[in-house]
C-alpha cells in the first residue's frame, strides 16, 4: 500500500491541484512556488551526486582498473573547487559588509574559485562547444547522401540555405534584377521563401504534436496508467 | 522516421579513387576543416562583402532621420555572443556619431554596459573627439527588470531611470534633460543575444506607439528565426549574424571614412568582415563536402552495387 | 535556472561561457598551434595510460597552482608593485593553462588520448564542484537556510538578507521541500529506500501538471491560432493612369485603387496551412501511411525534410563562429599571431 | 493486464462521457467567453501580463481571461480520457508501426550477441522537463528487454535526481522482466551538471568501451550532434527520441532512427503495449482531428471575410478565442 497506491496518489493529487492552480487568481503562483520547492529539492539532491560522484571514482582507484590515475584527477579537481567555493578561500571582501568573510565575492577572477572558472572551466566548456563545428562537417559529408526524395530535399535544402549564407550566394545569383520574373531564383529570396513559409509550418505542426504528446503523456502519469516509474511494477 | 539508409562508417573499399572516398578518414575533415578557419584567421583574409536587403535597410534607417536628431542604442548581450554582436555595435555607433546624431546608450543585460562602454573607448571617442558627455551622448548602463523596462521606458523614462549610469540626474544632462519617453527618440536600435531583446522592443516599445520611432537591430544567427516575423513590418531593419555585421561594415566604411586614422577605423570597424573570413571558406567547404559525398556514393554504387 | 548553451533556443543566448581574454603573455612562445598530425592508419593500441604523460600534466597543474598561491600571497600582503606583477604571472600562467586545455580537448579529434583524459576528468571533477557550490550560495543558502534561521544567515553570510513579513510561514512551508530533499537522500540508507519513490511522484506530479496547461496555451493554441490567415491575398494596386493624364487626373484614378489578387502571396499563405496540415497527418498514429493519408503523410515528410535542412543550414554559421573564437584565442591571446 | 472492475470501468465510462458531452457547453461557453476574451484582449493590451486580469471582470475564484484556454483543455483531456474509455471498451485498436521502436529489440540483441554494452542517455534536463520523464518512462521499456535479453545497459545521468528516478525505473523493470537479481545500481551513475563536461564523459565513455547500441531519449541542446557523430564513428546502432525541435535535425541526420516530437511521447504508450497507454495514442489523434477542424475552420472564416467585409469580426475574434 505505502510502496504503490500513496505514490500514485501523491502523483495524480499534485498534478490536478496544479493543473487548476492556473485557472484561479488566488493560486496562481502555486505553480512558481511548486517550482523553487524543486530549486532547493533538487539542490539537496546534490549529496546524492556527490555521494555517487566519490563512490565511483573511489572504487575505481582501489581496485586500480586501468584509468585509476583519471579517478584520481577527477576526485581532486573536484575537492579543490568545492572547497575554494563553500570556504570562499580568498574572495573579494564585500564593501557594503567588509567584515562578514562570507559575503565576499568568491567568483571573481582574483579569487581562486573564479580562476579555475575564467581558465580551466570555460575554457574547457567553450572548446567541447566548439567542437560541432568538426562534426557538422563530418556529419556534411557523412549524412546528407541522395538516396531517396526525402533526403534529397533535406541536402538540397541545406545546400540552399548555405549558399545562400555566403558572398558565394549572392555572387551567383545576385544579378538577377529583383523585379524581374526570375527574382525567385534569387539564392536570398529562396532562403527567405524556405524559412518563412515552409520551415515556419514544419516547425508549427512539430510543436503542435508535441503539445498533444505532453497532455497525453502528463494524463497517463496523472491517471495513474503508467507506472513505470514504481519498483516492484 | 526512418529516413537514413546510409552504410554504417568503415565502408568504402577497393577499386578507383572515388570510390574509396566513401571509407574517407573522418579525420581529413576534421583536418579540413580547422584549416579552413585557421588560415583565414592567420593570414586575416577579407572578402568582399555584397550587402543583402536587410543591411542595407539598416543603414538607410539611420540615413533617413534628420542629421543630430536623438536616438537610443540598448546593448542586450555579453562577451560570449560579443563575437557575433560588438562589430555590429562598433559599426552603429560610428555611423550615428558621424551622421552628429546624439546617443543614448543603456542596456538590458547585466554586461550589456561593460560591452557599451568599450565601444564609447574604442569607437565614439576615438573617431569622434568632439562628442561631449552629457550633450552629445549618455550612458544610462544597465537595470534589472526585463521586458518590464522597457514596457516602462515606453511610457515614463525618467521614473525607470531616474539617474545616468554614473549617478547624475537626467535634469542636470542636457540630452536627457526633456525626455519623458521612447517616442522623443527618431530611433531606437537593440543588439540583442537572446532574451531580454529585440523581440521584448518590438511587442512592448514599438507596438505601444509604431509610428513615433524607427526600431532597428542587430541579432546573432540563432534568434533571427523569432524576429523574420517583424521585419519590415515591425522593425525597419535588422542586421543577421557575421555576415549582416560584414555586409553594414561595408556601408558604413564606404560612405564614412576616418579622415585622420583611416586604418584605425578599418581596423575597429572590420571584425565582422575579419570574422566572415573563416564563414565563407568553411561554408564552401561544407558545399564541397556534400557534394563529394554524393559523388562517392554514386561511385560506391556504380562499382559494385548498392551497399 | 541555469544557462543552456543551444542553438535554437529563443530564450537562451547561443554562445559559450566568456573565453578567456587578457593581454598577450608575457613569454611568447613558438611552439605552434595544434599541429594535428597527420592521421596514419589508426592502430588502436590498448589505451594503458603511459603513468610518466600523466604525472608530468598532475606536475603542470601543481607548478600553477602554488605559482597562483603564492600570487595571492602577494596580493594580500599589499606591496602593490609586487601584486601587479604576479597577478600578470597568475593570468599569463591562466592563458597557458586555459590553452593546454583547450589543445588537450581538440586532441580528441585524432584520437583518444590521455591528454584527453585529463582534460574530461578535470572538466568534470570541476564543473561537478562549480553546479554545488552554485546551487549551495545560490538556492540552500537563501531559500533554504534563509527561511529556517534567517538570523544564522544573517549573521554570517548574507547580512542584507531581506526580512520576510511572516517568518513563522516562511519557516513551516521551508520545511516541506526539506522533508522530501531527506526523503530522496534516505536512497543512500541501507534499508527504507523504498521512501524516496514519495518526493519522485511528487516532481513528476507537478511537471505533469503545470507542463500540461502550459503546452496547451503555448504551443497548441497559439500554434494554431498562428496558423489561421486567408488563404487568398489580395494587394492594394493603383489602375495605370490614362496616357496624358494630368496630376488631377492621376490623383483622382489614385481613389479608385482595385484590389487584385497577389498570386505569391497566396501561395506563401496556402503553403502555410497545407504544410501544417500535411505534417499533422504524418503524425497521425491510428492509420497506416497507405491511400489518401499515405500521400498526405509523404508531402508532410518533404516539409519535414525541408525544415530540418534548413534548420541545419542556419545553424552551421554559429557553429564555425565557436570555433573561430578558440582559435582566435589561442593565435592571438596565447601565442600573440595572428 | 488485470481485468477491468466493473464499477471502475463504469466510472471511467462516466468521465469520459461528461468529457464527450462537454463538447456543445464549450461552444456554448465560447460564445459567452467571446465578449469576457474582448475585454480582457483590450485590458492585456495595455495593461501587464493576462494572468493578472482587470478585477472587473474576474469573478472572485476564476480568472475568466483564461476560461477559452479552460475550455481547450476540456476538450483535448477530454479527447485523450476518451480514447482511454475506447480501448477499454475492447474495440479492436489499429496503431501504425513506428520503425524506431520496431529496432529496440534488434539493437539490443546485435548488443547482446556482440557481448558490448548498451548506453541510454536520458537528456541533460532534469526532472522538472516533461522530456525527461518520458525519456525516463522509455528508459523503463528499453532496460525490460535488456533485463530479457541479459545486456549490459549503462545510463549516465547529468541531474541526481534523474539519477534517482532511473535507478526506480530500471530496478521495476528487472521486476517486470522476472529477473530481480540482475538488477545492479551501478550501472546506472551521476557525472556531473555541466552540459559539456558530461558530453565529454560520455563521448569519452562512447569512444573506449564502444557500446553496440544508443539511445538517447529526453531534452537535448547543442550536444545532440556530438553524441550522435561519435556514437556513428564506433559503428553503433542510434535510435534518438526528442521533442526539442531545435535538435531534430541533427538526428534525423545523423541517427538511424529519430522519434520526432510526438512519437517520442507516444514511444512509452507503443512499447508498454497497455490497451490503456494504445488508447491515449489514439486519444491524441483525436485532439488532432480537433486542432485539424479549428484551423480549417479559421482559414475558411478568415478567406470568406476577405471578401464578405462583415464576417471580418467573427474572422478575428475566433481566431483571437482559439489563441487563448
Amino acid at each position: 500500500m505505502l510502496q504503490r497506491t500513496v505514490p500514485i496518489a501523491i502523483l495524480g493529487l499534485s498534478g490536478v491541484i496544479l493543473m487548476l492552480a492556473y485557472f484561479s487568481p488566488l493560486t496562481t503562483s502555486w505553480g512558481e512556488t511548486v517550482l523553487e520547492w524543486f530549486n532547493i529539492l533538487a539542490a539537496v539532491a546534490f549529496v546524492l551526486g556527490a555521494g555517487n560522484l566519490l563512490a565511483v571514482n573511489l572504487e575505481k582507484i582501489s581496485s586500480r582498473r586501468p584509468g585509476w590515475a583519471y579517478a584520481a584527477i577527477t576526485l581532486l579537481s573536484f575537492f579543490l573547487m568545492l572547497g575554494f567555493g563553500l570556504l570562499k578561500v580568498g574572495a573579494v571582501p564585500n564593501p557594503q559588509h567588509p567584515g562578514v568573510h562570507l559575503a565576499g565575492n568568491y567568483e571573481t577572477a582574483d579569487s581562486p574559485f573564479g580562476w579555475i572558472y575564467e581558465y580551466v572551466f570555460s575554457p574547457l566548456t567553450a572548446t567541447m562547444f566548439a567542437m560541432l563545428a568538426f562534426y557538422v562537417a563530418s556529419a556534411a559529408f557523412r549524412a546528407f547522401r541522395a538516396k531517396n526524395t526525402e533526403s534529397i530535399l533535406l541536402l538540397g535544402t541545406a545546400f540552399v540555405i548555405l549558399l545562400a549564407q555566403t558572398a558565394a550566394g549572392m555572387f551567383l545569383t545576385g544579378w538577377i534584377p529583383e523585379d524581374s520574373a526570375f527574382a525567385f531564383l534569387r539564392l536570398d529570396w529562396m532562403k527567405v521563401a524556405i524559412t518563412e513559409h515552409i520551415q515556419t509550418a514544419g516547425m508549427r505542426a512539430i510543436t503542435i504534436g508535441i503539445a498533444l504528446g505532453v497532455v497525453a503523456t502528463s494524463l497517463r502519469l496523472i491517471l495513474g496508467i503508467d507506472k513505470s516509474y514504481l519498483s516492484k511494477g | 522516421m526512418n529516413t537514413n539508409t546510409h552504410d554504417r562508417q568503415g565502408g568504402g573499399g577497393g577499386g578507383s579513387f572515388l570510390s574509396r572516398l566513401g571509407g574517407l578518414d573522418r579525420r581529413w575533415i576534421f583536418l579540413a576543416m580547422g584549416l579552413s578557419i585557421a588560415v583565414p584567421i592567420l593570414l586575416k583574409l577579407r572578402f568582399p562583402e555584397v550587402p543583402g536587403p536587410m543591411a542595407r535597410a539598416t543603414f538607410d534607417a539611420i540615413e533617413s532621420i534628420p542629421e543630430g536628431s536623438r536616438v537610443l542604442l540598448a546593448f542586450d548581450y555579453d562577451p560570449a555572443s560579443a563575437g557575433e554582436l560588438q562589430p555590429m555595435a562598433n559599426a552603429m555607433v560610428h555611423h550615428c556619431a558621424a551622421r552628429g546624431h546624439r546617443i543614448v546608450f543603456m542596456a538590458l543585460w547585466p554586461l550589456g554596459k561593460q560591452m557599451a562602454d568599450a565601444t564609447i573607448k574604442d569607437v565614439l571617442l576615438e573617431f569622434h573627439p568632439q562628442y561631449a558627455y552629457g550633450t552629445d551622448y549618455v550612458q544610462l548602463g544597465y537595470k534589472a527588470g526585463n521586458e518590464a523596462v522597457v514596457k516602462l521606458m515606453a511610457t515614463d523614462i525618467p521614473q525607470q531611470y531616474s539617474t545616468d549610469a554614473a549617478g547624475a540626474a537626467l535634469a542636470s544632462l542636457p540630452l536627457v534633460a526633456d525626455v519623458k519617453s521612447t517616442t522623443d527618440f527618431k530611433l531606437v536600435a537593440s543588439i540583442s543575444a537572446g532574451y531580454p531583446g529585440a523581440k521584448e522592443w518590438v511587442q512592448y516599445a514599438n507596438s505601444a506607439n509604431p509610428e513615433a520611432f524607427k526600431l532597428v537591430s542587430g541579432s546573432t544567427g540563432v534568434q533571427v528565426s523569432q524576429l523574420l516575423p517583424y521585419y519590415p513590418a515591425q522593425m525597419e531593419g535588422l542586421l543577421v549574424a557575421v555576415k549582416g555585421a560584414a555586409e553594414y561594415e561595408m556601408l558604413v566604411t564606404a560612405a564614412y571614412p576616418s579622415a585622420d586614422k583611416p586604418d584605425l577605423l578599418a581596423e575597429r570597424l572590420g571584425q565582422g568582415r575579419v570574422r566572415m573570413g573563416p564563414q565563407l571558406v568553411a561554408h564552401l567547404l561544407m558545399i564541397g563536402l556534400i557534394i563529394l559525398g554524393n559523388i562517392a556514393m554514386v561511385a560506391g554504387r556504380s562499382r559494385g552495387g548498392a551497399r | 535556472m541555469n544557462a543552456r548553451n543551444t542553438n535554437d533556443d529563443a530564450g537562451q543566448p547561443d554562445g559559450c561561457p566568456p573565453a578567456a581574454r587578457a593581454t598577450t603573455p608575457a613569454a611568447s612562445s613558438t611552439t605552434p598551434a595544434a599541429s594535428a598530425a597527420t592521421p596514419a592508419a589508426s592502430s588502436t593500441t590498448p589505451a594503458r595510460p603511459s603513468l610518466r604523460f600523466l604525472w608530468l600534466s598532475l606536475a603542470v597543474l601543481g607548478a600553477s597552482l602554488t605559482v597562483f598561491g603564492t600570487a595571492m600571497a602577494a596580493q594580500d600582503a599589499g606591496g602593490t608593485a609586487a601584486a601587479q606583477a604576479t597577478v600578470a604571472l597568475s593570468k599569463s600562467i591562466g592563458i597557458w593553462c586555459a590553452a593546454l586545455m583547450t589543445i588537450g580537448i581538440l586532441t580528441f579529434l585524432y584520437k583518444d588520448n590521455p591528454f584527453y583524459k585529463v582534460c574530461e576528468s578535470i572538466l568534470i571533477g570541476v564543473s561537478a564542484a562549480y553546479w554545488m557550490v552554485n546551487g549551495f550560495w545560490s538556492t540552500l543558502v537563501p531559500n533554504l537556510f534563509g527561511k529556517l534561521m534567517p538570523s544564522v544567515v544573517r549573521e554570517y553570510a548574507i547580512p542584507s538578507l531581506p526580512v520576510s513579513d511572516t517568518p513563522g510561514f516562511d519557516m513551516a512551508l521551508a520545511f516541506v521541500p526539506l522533508a522530501l530533499g531527506l526523503m530522496l537522500l534516505w536512497r543512500l540508507a541501507p534499508k527504507g529506500g523504498w521512501i524516496s519513490v514519495w518526493p519522485l511522484a511528487f516532481i513528476i506530479g507537478t511537471t505533469a501538471g503545470i507542463r500540461l496547461v502550459a503546452s496547451i496555451e503555448a504551443d497548441l493554441l497559439a500554434q494554431a491560432s498562428a496558423t489561421i490567415r486567408p488563404l487568398v491575398v489580395m494587394k492594394e494596386s493603383v489602375l495605370a493612369p490614362a496616357a496624358g493624364g494630368g496630376s488631377a487626373a492621376t490623383a483622382e484614378m489614385a481613389a479608385t485603387a482595385v484590389r487584385t489578387v497577389d498570386f505569391w502571396g497566396t501561395v506563401g499563405a496556402v503553403t502555410g496551412v497545407v504544410g501544417v496540415l500535411s505534417v499533422l497527418s504524418y503524425f497521425f498514429f491510428s492509420l497506416e501511411h497507405k491511400g489518401a493519408v499515405g500521400k498526405s503523410a509523404r508531402l508532410g515528410v518533404w516539409f519535414l525534410m525541408i525544415t530540418f535542412g534548413s534548420a541545419f543550414g542556419l545553424t552551421v554559421m554559429g557553429r564555425i563562429t565557436l570555433l573561430a573564437q578558440r582559435l582566435e584565442f589561442l593565435f592571438k591571446d596565447w601565442l600573440g599571431i595572428g | 493486464m488485470d481485468r477491468p472492475r466493473t464499477h471502475r470501468l463504469r466510472l471511467r465510462r462516466a468521465v469520459a462521457a461528461v468529457f464527450a458531452a462537454a463538447t456543445p457547453l464549450c461552444l456554448a461557453a465560447a460564445a459567452w467567453a467571446d465578449e469576457a476574451a474582448t475585454a480582457s484582449a483590450d485590458a492585456a493590451a495595455n495593461a501587464a501580463a493576462t494572468s493578472a486580469a482587470d478585477p472587473a471582470t474576474a469573478v472572485a475564484w476564476i480568472n475568466t481571461a483564461r476560461l477559452p484556454l479552460l475550455v481547450a483543455l476540456v476538450i483535448i483531456c477530454g479527447s485523450v480520457v476518451a480514447g482511454i474509455a475506447l480501448a477499454r471498451s475492447g474495440r479492436p485498436l489499429r496503431i501504425r508501426r513506428l520503425a524506431a521502436l520496431d529496432a529496440v529489440d534488434e539493437a539490443i540483441g546485435r548488443a547482446t550477441e556482440m557481448g558490448r554494452s548498451v548506453l541510454f542517455v536520458p537528456g541533460i534536463q532534469d526532472m522538472t522537463d516533461i522530456q525527461t520523464v518520458a525519456g525516463v518512462t522509455v528508459l523503463g521499456r528499453v532496460a525490460r528487454t535488456a533485463a530479457e535479453y541479459d545486456a549490459r545497459l549503462e545510463v549516465p545521468t547529468s541531474r541526481s535526481i534523474v539519477m534517482a528516478a532511473a535507478r526506480e525505473t530500471v530496478q521495476a523493470a528487472h521486476f517486470t522482466a522476472g529477473r530481480p537479481e540482475t538488477y545492479n545500481e551501478s550501472n546506472i551513475y551521476y557525472i556531473t551538471d555541466e552540459q559539456f563536461g558530461y558530453v565529454a564523459a560520455v563521448t569519452g565513455k562512447m569512444v573506449r568501451e564502444k557500446p553496440a547500441a544508443c539511445f538517447y531519449m529526453g531534452a537535448f541542446y547543442a550536444e545532440s550532434l556530438l553524441f550522435a557523430e561519435n556514437g556513428n564513428s564506433i559503428g553503433a546502432i542510434q535510435i534518438a527520441g526528442t521533442a526539442e525541435p531545435s535538435q531534430l535535425p541533427f538526428f534525423v541526420a545523423a541517427c538511424d532512427y529519430t522519434l520526432i516530437g510526438e512519437e517520442f511521447f507516444a514511444a512509452s504508450a507503443y512499447l508498454s503495449g497497455e490497451r490503456d497507454q494504445l488508447g491515449s495514442v489514439k486519444g491524441q489523434d483525436l485532439g488532432k482531428l480537433w486542432i485539424a477542424a479549428a484551423i480549417l475552420l479559421g482559414c475558411a472564416l478568415a478567406t470568406a471575410a476577405v471578401f464578405v467585409p462583415s464576417l471580418a469580426g467573427a474572422a478575428a475574434s475566433f481566431k483571437a478565442i482559439l489563441g487563448g
